[in-house]
């Protein structure tokens, strides 16, 4: 009898776990509150970036993910906007070069051949750079997607293979029999399925606070500016060096002051427009962009590429990150709860990781070896005793 | 032969001067003061712009800068909604934006 | 009658705003996240709300959400910002 | 800069709080996208036959030259051609097109009025075919002809307005129509509810035989009104006004060349008979909704009320909203003449002076009075169950008043 599973949350990861469980033969059916990637999947950016991240867990399932993105678009019979267009880091000061470098030195050893050019091997590998721009990073294979259309390939890719999607209506209730999940209540209606699996991003820790069991996932506000549509501009990802430096450093202390959480990226999506970001700032639920942090994104990208001034933005969009205390999301089964499974908490890797989440999740529930050692991202690691 | 689409009322703004301006280099010429679009229409042109999106030929819409349809390079700032841009002698108005990358290179 | 447009910035016809009504969208946000509708100069003040009575009336929806009101409420240049 | 007062629309509304809160003495500074003060008081220009005799014509651009002297002679800074593009609490309103980047004020009076819906048909977007606003701001305003034969397409008071006064500047108004029955046109198309708004416009029609008809729809003959509809069409002055013809699509490659016209049914479906009428422009007229964007960004709390046309702020009897210090008045509250808007920017005006501590000219309740008097002497009523939607609007702030009061946020 085929095993029944109940997905939450149909953003990227959600999607993208129905897909790979409906292509293993799994009975799926996906539950969302309001609508495809209507959270922080429909306001995010653009960039699948693995220099970026530091050697570890997630850098490794980043790669995995990033091999799995070439041939997506051809798995999922969807254009998906993807190109593998490269990634550099810029770096604008001495202090940020010095700790860029000491990042480029790591990743080296794990394995990324990130390159280092001079200021003139940057300007012409990225046209408009200002002048006072020392040197960037450089790495072919850092790629680019639109996460919509991810969100919504993986959706209909699931619904070929056999899943339920179920739009507008909103998960109130896990329902339990002892310490096993039975099934979810939306509504008035009542669902069974052999095993749930929440992938709600920040608003996972709502759902299972109905049976006490606390996930420390909290939303980090993120502000991103849009421009009108231009000619070919930005030809790769690109992203400042000053939060990278910080975040490397540990120095982020978590001012208390947004604005010095700004940091730039920048890429340039199919139809033109530029994605400008970004930010980090604990907000709560609050969608509402602020002012202040766009005038201080605005700053940093027209101090790096001055002809942007000239570029009118037409919109300004805020996500929220699902953000976890170690920086890694939570995957897998839940200690204490049969039939529990969560994937969220992906902070900014949302994009990069949405394939390789969806992948593992499934082979764990099929009783696959992932080839990964998940225990890193298992909830157990935030439990000190086991709430049962 | 330039049609003048000029109607003469009572309700005429006095004292506005006659002054010359170029639009995608063509030598026109309307009143100081009135927006870019009506002097544009005064000379019998309703095609503005070309839309990016679907190559069509676009103009005024909605008149009162909501829109955006209006909208044209004027002395060198691109996207100005000409229906509420005042003209001034000399103005140099143009379909398409010069934002180019090649600005952006130097 | 279905290659009417209906987003007059992004170009965005009647048989697009179907299409994505038929994969799920419920909202203006959700169409324009499918095909762009509303995410042009503008920013919707001409088609969103005839975007929302279509919703309404081809999903029997009885008034459909519209996008959220953002900064800037106009094109503005980043100078400017 | 610093003020007491930053006011959003140099409208009717606009321009006249501001005069009422500079007499009381506070410092007032209007912003205004535009190029000139006036807003949609600019493009008006008819006989008002609710006016006393010497004061029939009504003429926008007079009206809009008395209140900004007025203004400028009591010290209030009118800041034209300059745009707001974001507003946050307490309240900074960022500028773009000025030197000026910013303005820092106690209190913000939100009067960005309307703006127009769309008639999505075949060839809308060509050059040569315009919103009824445009028709009426190029005509009156800018004494700019949009065409030489034009057809005005959507049956409504202010399409009949802008009909007469293209008329009156000499463009040939080929006629005014329905548009054809479409996903998107919903009641546009009834010819019966295009005879609802003829009743509306029916003071304002010069044209006995119109004034008569509009009687007639507004009594309880409305279905005698309908079916004695066998003549062709009505006439406003020598414009055809066919009810039993409506618009399918505008022709043209580059620009507008011809309109087809379909004959219809009195429910509106087309008969089948089709006529191409040449035209080299053609106005549009579905129309306005208040414009709430600023208001929304502003976190004032907005509710849905058809009645007043749409998505509007969330307000109180005194114009005040759910966001401190922010007060709307004009057509963002529902959309209704200017001589309304003038009486509520006095209204809002009145409850800001209060909110600063200053003596206002008169009390609220009486200025509440006058703009219950203003809408009587109103000539266009352009929605025509605008009193229902005060009344609802009334209702839905004592709830969230209520609501507010028991503890919870302001909710809606």
């Amino acid at each position: 009898m085929k095993q029944k599973v109940i997905v939450v949350g149909g953003g990227l990861i959600g999607t993208s776990t129905a897909y790979y469980l409906s292509k293993e033969g799994i009975d799926v059916t996906l539950v969302e509150s309001q609508d495809i990637a209507s959270g922080t999947s429909g306001a995010c950016d653009k960039a699948i970036m693995m220099q970026s991240k530091a050697p570890g867990p997630v850098l490794d399932l980043a790669l995995k993910s990033a091999l799995m993105y070439k041939g997506l678009e051809e798995e999922l019979e969807a254009d998906l906007e993807y190109r593998e267009g490269g990634g550099m880091i810029l770096f604008e000061t001495q202090q940020e070069l010095e700790a860029i470098h000491r990042l480029v030195a790591r990743q080296r050893e794990a394995g990324l051949d990130v390159q280092l050019l001079t200021r003139d091997e940057a300007r012409r590998r990225q046209p408009g750079l200002a002048d006072h721009i020392l040197g960037s990073t450089w790495w072919d294979h850092d790629a680019e997607v639109n996460p919509l259309l991810v969100s919504f390939a993986f959706a209909k890719a699931a619904q070929r293979m056999g899943a339920i999607i179920r739009l507008g209506a909103k998960v109130t209730k896990l329902l339990t029999d002892g310490d096993r999940i039975v099934g979810i209540e939306c509504a008035s209606e009542k669902m069974y399925a052999d095993l749930v699996i929440v992938a709600m991003g920040v608003w996972t820790p709502q759902l299972l606070k109905s049976i006490n069991l606390d996930v420390p996932i909290i939303p980090r506000k993120g502000q991103i500016l849009v421009s009108e549509r231009l000619p070919d501009f930005v030809n790769c990802n690109v992203l400042g060096g000053a939060y990278i430096a910080a975040k490397m450093e540990k120095k982020m202390a978590e001012s208390s002051n947004p604005i010095d959480s700004v940091g730039l990226s920048l890429g340039q999506t199919s139809s033109g427009t530029l994605l400008i970001g970004g930010s980090r700032e604990f907000a709560g639920y609050d969608f509402q962009t602020n002012v202040e942090i766009s005038r201080a994104i605005s700053k940093a990208a027209t101090r790096v590429f001055p002809a942007l001034e000239q570029v009118r933005i037409l919109r300004t969009f805020a996500g929220l990150r699902p953000f976890t205390p170690d920086g890694k999301p939570i995957l897998g089964p839940v200690e204490g709860w049969e039939g529990l499974f969560l994937a969220a908490g992906h902070e900014g890797d949302g994009v990069a990781l949405s394939p390789i989440t969806g992948k593992l999740l499934a082979q764990i529930v099929c009783g696959m070896d992932p080839g990964i050692d998940v225990s890193p991202f298992l909830l157990s690691r935030f439990q000190s005793t086991v709430s049962v | 032969m330039m049609t003048n689409t000029r109607l003469f009322s009572t309700n005429k703004d006095e004292g506005q001067r006659h002054v010359s301006f170029t639009f995608n280099g063509m030598e026109l010429t309307g009143y100081e003061g009135e927006p870019i679009a009506a002097a544009l229409l005064a000379n019998g042109i309703k095609t503005i712009r070309t839309c990016e999106v679907t190559k069509e030929p676009r103009g005024i819409f909605c008149g009162i800068g909501h829109c955006y349809e209006c909208r044209a390079e004027v002395d060198g700032i691109s996207n100005q909604r000409t229906c509420m841009t005042p003209l001034r002698s000399g103005t140099q108005v143009s379909s398409h934006s010069s934002w180019q990358i090649e600005e952006a290179r130097k | 009658m279905d290659d009417l447009i209906i987003c007059r910035c992004e170009g965005i016809r009647l048989s697009e705003i179907r299409a994505s009504l038929r994969e799920g969208a419920s909202a203006v946000p959700g169409v324009k996240k499918r095909n762009r509708v509303g995410m042009g100069y503008c920013q919707g003040r001409v088609c969103q709300r005839v975007v929302s009575e279509l919703i309404a009336s081809e999903t029997g929806a009885k008034e459909s959400l519209l996008q959220r009101a953002q900064s800037p409420v106009r094109p503005t240049l980043l100078k400017d910002i | 800069m610093n003020v007491d007062v930053a006011v959003i629309g140099c409208g009717p509304a606009g321009l006249t709080a501001s005069i009422e809160m500079a007499q009381s003495g506070l410092s007032v500074v209007i912003i205004d996208e535009y190029y000139r003060p006036g807003g949609r008081l600019l493009g008006q220009l008819y006989d008002d036959p609710k006016a006393p005799v010497h004061q029939r014509r009504w003429d926008g651009k007079k009206v809009t030259q008395e209140l900004v002297e007025q203004a400028i002679r009591l010290g209030v800074q009118i800041v034209c051609g300059v745009t707001a593009w974001s507003v946050a609490p307490r309240w900074k309103v960022e500028l773009s097109g000025s030197e000026v980047k910013s303005v820092q004020a106690k209190a913000l009076l939100l009067a960005t009025g309307a703006a127009e819906k769309a008639l999505p048909m075949s060839g809308w977007t060509l050059p040569g075919v315009v919103s009824v606003g445009a028709a009426q701001t190029f005509t009156n305003v800018h004494q700019v002809a949009i065409g030489k034969k034009v057809m005005v397409v959507g049956v409504d008071p202010l399409a009949l307005s802008v009909a007469m006064e293209m008329k009156h500047a000499g463009i040939q108004v080929v006629g005014i129509a329905l548009p054809s029955q479409s996903a998107v046109t919903g009641k546009l198309s009834s010819p019966e509810d295009a005879l609802s708004k003829l009743a509306e416009a029916a003071d304002l029609a010069p044209n006995p035989f119109l004034r008569m008809m509009g009687r007639l729809v507004a009594g309880s003959l409305r279905k005698v009104a309908i079916h004695a509809l066998s003549l062709p069409l009505l006439r406003l002055e020598g414009i055809p006004v066919y009810l039993r013809k409506a618009v399918a699509r505008i022709e043209g490659e580059h620009e507008v060349k011809a309109v087809t016209l379909q004959d219809v049914t009195v429910q509106g479906v087309p008969t089948g008979r089709e006529e191409r009428i040449e035209v080299d422009a053609v106005c549009l007229s579905a129309g306005l909704y208040p414009l709430v964007e600023l208001a929304q960004v502003a976190g004032c709390s907005v509710t849905h009320v058809p009645e007043l046309g749409g998505l509007v702020p969330l307000h109180g009897k005194d114009l005040s909203t759910t966001a401190d210090g922010l007060y709307v008045a004009g057509n963002i509250t529902g959309i209704e003449g200017a001589k309304v808007a003038m009486a509520q920017g006095k209204l809002a005006a009145v409850s800001i002076v209060q909110s600063l501590g200053k003596a206002p000219s008169m009390s609220k309740d009486d200025a509440m009075h006058a703009v219950e008097q203003a809408r009587d002497l109103s000539p266009i009523r352009f929605l025509p169950q605008i009193l229902e939607g005060r009344a609802i609007m009334d209702q839905l702030w004592q709830e969230a008043w209520r609501k507010k009061e028991g503890g919870q946020a302001w909710m809606i």
